[in-house]
């Protein structure tokens, strides 16, 4: 295993220990939680936003601390759910009063841990309330199941109900905000290599040089199915295929694009994947108002890539273009 | 078969150790349909479980066994944290108060314990999960128990139906959980969930009754 | 060779109409020439600043192109430095009527054919003058040899020479800015894996599971020397160890930092290794200003990290705090 | 031997295709040592020489020398460019409007060349560059026809000389180039730059005397 740390069980307490050095100007820890708050937390008056998750997946979510996007961010373990503990410290240190807004990315331990912490909060007096992200359309969706996953459509969900809580909403009309991204957004990623969690020590399967994982979620864990290796644009298509069919978009239609790194593909890479699905809306005549490339929702050192839509309307295209400013997510 | 606060004590030390023991296992059962984090994850929470312990007098199994569940939700975080935990709170909830518990207790306390697994995660058996060892060990008990077999008999069936039940698991689908996104990749695979399961209830078996006798 | 392109040969020009599909607000593409312009070049009365090299560094240099950094950027080869002819294109698209200054690494192939260029523009009239960034430590330095090269350093050179020209100042003032920039930077990386240059298909050297290439290069080209793999803290104090040897730093000093990941190493390491490095300033009392984590010049799909430590001053400190607003660089 | 602007061009074509054919040992000879593109470089710079001299009449040797460096020098890139580019150049700029050469303009030509390089590169001999094949060659073309010898026999010590000089590469500390960054770690690796201009001199040889003959 060659990553640059010192103990594998300690690398999610020495990660958090250097963003703090790192941003100051935005964020503290939580004394004795693994739990980064925006700096100047409480906002009073402001609804609070909390997401969070395992960690693994840098910068989210601590990188996405600050003004415009979230109150605090709860690191879990690697790829491991925080319990309800740092989750209940963060709600009660960021809670200004009008109530907090959890972002939850639909694993089932993820919603249970967030949910027994909000049951706790609830009985502490503070109003709580939280929204699940599943955007991951690689995994068929039905009751029957744990359902979709969240992946890296949840920066949207940041990005635009942290811009919509910064005007001042209330707890009610910024989770219908969010909510609504959340029904518009979809993603699908894939993987030409897996990550190995460091307390593990070696990876959780592996693929032939010839091979990619299609369907790849954010947690090593292996995807849909198994593939050759395919040129970008067949990529890029077969994942936008599989978008779009699940998708309502019609001619006209206006998007934001996040072409998401999963760690270790370069950004060169994700700007050819991005050419083709620009290519593909155009040919869609669907209209592209913002695209993302960079690393949003990482998975260790995997390399591999996701594609995200997000269908905007005028209030989405307004609180995308709000202004941000955290250690990861900067608008201007 | 009486089992007191000070040896419930000895036997969820010694699950911590096993759970250690077989940390590697559980992982690389995890890892195959799953995210590879629950052996590591079980063993913080069992460590956890411990320490908690390290001072409690032992007079009292209902609070013992919500401390552990304290310590288990607390500690282990994932899906496998919430579960377990609900699971020993609720054993705790149906023995509150009690000094010591009989293999009637044991019964209801797994009752007790697999209704919070399902109420909190939504799971039936056939889903491939934990809730499928369990299921398998509440009947094996139950039947036992009223077939009028020894304690040892009973459990010890407990113990073989939850490995029958971790066995079965292999040729489900996953409906629950991380290895649900495999579909119907997930079958061939034992679950990493119903493996812990079924290796806890074998350490309180040979905590009883020595392991030869397993 | 795992990866997202179509074909070797293209893999430049796909990630440029990839870029500029992505970023339109920001930057455009010289017409037959692979060469990022900002959008509103040139800008009439402003000294412009053109870096560049050979590609496979992203975000550098084209992500750094927008308002407070760079007026173009031109993109040369895979690891290989543009010809002159683009250089000259670049320049003359964004020459605004001040004067061009050219910020070169210090490679003998980016030097000669920056300056073969700026050969001709000064024939055709243009006033163009040059720096060379040579931040890298790990090379020694001599006038026998090709001297150190440059590396992440070269992006504070951009962010604050950028921020000088934005003030509307002539181009000796930007020129001797951007030099002192150059002389208060020293920078040292190191790799845990090797890259692969797409036309070639293989990399360029092996490491076996236990080792690390200390001193390395962002081109894939082998460093000073090869080490078996040490624990996060060790390898920053020995990167900070030859760093500040090299530079005077006295207590009480203040710097900016720059962990740069090669770019298969995770934020999660580099926050790691940042961990350390603001621990060994601290003991040295040294004040840390800023600090910038992430992946700022990359080196394709390698695994490894360099640390850039700049002195400042009063006016460098101004400088790093002025709005940038490029794709990959923004400062509010 | 007489060269008119035909040949010429056919030579400069050929050394495209042997360039070709020699791009992996070039790249891998600059993997070793530097970043592995020298080959890649290179031959896409001589596609582009001749591709620039498809439609030329060859009436003139010192335009077809200029029009190839200036191929180069637009196409090759990194460090390369500049260096053959000029050296083109500079071959062709002493023997501008010249319709044939002969071997002493080839010596001048060479010479020429080379003082291109080092004036563009600022490298000397022995510091494990391109320089060191073409200071051995231009060295022993001089002395073969200051000794009177053939063209023939003059061209082919020049090529055997740039050969001995890329053999000499290999024990040297790199000094100039990339390679430079190794210091010591260069020894024991032939540099890249060096074998390409070897190869061109070769490819020239065999194009005007044969393969067989060489
Ligand atoms: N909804 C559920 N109901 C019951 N058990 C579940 C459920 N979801 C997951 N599990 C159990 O949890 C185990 C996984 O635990 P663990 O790996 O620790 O958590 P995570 O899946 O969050 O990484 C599975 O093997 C399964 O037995
Ligand atoms: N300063 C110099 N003078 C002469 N030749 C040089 C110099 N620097 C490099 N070279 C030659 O250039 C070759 C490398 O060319 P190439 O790989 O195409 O460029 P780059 O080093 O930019 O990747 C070296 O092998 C060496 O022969
Ligand atoms: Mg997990
Ligand atoms: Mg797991
Ligand atoms: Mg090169
Ligand atoms: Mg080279």
């Amino acid at each position: 295993m060659k990553k640059f740390i010192n103990n594998p069980e300690r690398v999610v307490d020495e990660m958090l220990e250097g963003m703090v050095a790192a941003h100051p100007e935005y964020i503290r820890k939580l004394e004795g939680f693994n739990v980064l708050a925006r700096k100047n937390a409480p906002v009073i008056g402001k609804v609070a936003l909390v997401s969070g998750g395992g960690s693994g997946h840098e910068p989210a979510h601590g990188g996405y601390v600050g003004k415009g996007m979230l109150d605090a961010a709860v690191c879990g373990n690697v790829f491991t759910s925080p319990t309800p503990d740092p989750i209940l410290e963060a709600i009660k240190a960021v809670n200004g009063g009008a109530g907090v807004l959890l972002i939850v990315k639909n694993y089932t331990g993820d919603v249970m841990n967030f949910e027994m912490a909000r049951d706790i909060a609830e009985m502490e007096g503070i109003n709580v309330d939280y929204v699940i992200v599943n955007d991951d359309v690689a995994v068929e969706n039905s009751t029957y199941t744990a359902g979709r996953r969240g992946i890296a459509g949840t920066v949207f969900v940041h990005k635009i109900a942290g811009a919509k809580a910064e005007t001042g909403a209330g707890i009610k009309e910024i989770k219908a905000t969010a909510l609504k991204v959340i029904s518009n957004v979809r993603s699908m990623g894939m993987a030409l290599s897996p990550c190995i969690i460091p307390a593990a020590g070696k990876p959780n399967f592996t693929l032939l040089e010839s091979e990619m994982e299609i369907g790849m979620g954010i947690h090593g864990e292996p995807g849909t199915h198994r593939e050759k290796i395919r040129t970008a644009d067949e990529l890029a298509a077969q994942l936008m295929d599989k978008i779009l069919e699940d998708m309502s978009l019609h001619a006209g239609d206006e998007v934001a694009v996040m072409i998401n790194g999963l760690a270790a593909t370069p950004l060169m890479e994700l700007y050819i994947i991005n050419r083709r699905v620009h290519d593909i809306l155009k040919q869609n005549e669907i209209k592209i108002y913002k695209t993302f490339v960079g690393e949003f929702m990482t998975s260790l050192e995997m390399a591999g890539c996701s594609v995200s839509i997000l269908k905007l309307d005028d209030e989405l295209k307004l609180l995308l273009d709000a202004e941000a400013d955290t250690p990861a997510f900067k608008v201007i | 078969m009486v089992v007191n606060g000070k040896k419930l004590i000895e036997i969820l030390d010694r699950i911590a150790d096993v759970i250690e023991e077989n940390k590697l296992m559980l992982t690389e059962l995890d890892a195959a349909i799953g995210d590879g984090d629950h052996g590591i994850n079980m063993s913080r929470g069992f460590h956890a479980v411990r320490e908690k312990l390290k001072d409690d007098d032992g007079s009292d199994i209902g609070i013992i066994l919500k401390k552990a569940g304290m310590a288990l939700v607390s500690n282990v975080g994932g899906a496998a944290g919430p579960l377990y935990g609900t699971a020993f709170l609720k054993a705790g909830a149906v023995v509150e108060g009690k000094q010591t518990v009989d293999v009637a207790d044991l019964e209801n306390m797994l009752k007790s314990a697999l209704e919070g697994i399902k109420m909190r995660g939504h799971a039936e058996p056939k889903d491939k999960t934990m809730v499928d060892a369990a299921e398998e060990a509440l009947n094996a008990l139950n039947s036992s128990n009223a077939a009028g077999e020894s304690p040892q008999q009973a459990i010890k069936a407990a113990v073989d139906a939850a490995y029958l039940g971790l066995e079965n698991t292999k040729d489900m689908i996953a409906r629950k959980g991380r290895a649900s996104y495999l579909a119907e990749r997930s079958i061939g695979h034992k679950d990493a969930g119903a493996a812990s399961f079924a290796l806890i209830l074998k350490t309180i078996f040979d905590e009883l009754y020595g392991q030869e006798s397993s």
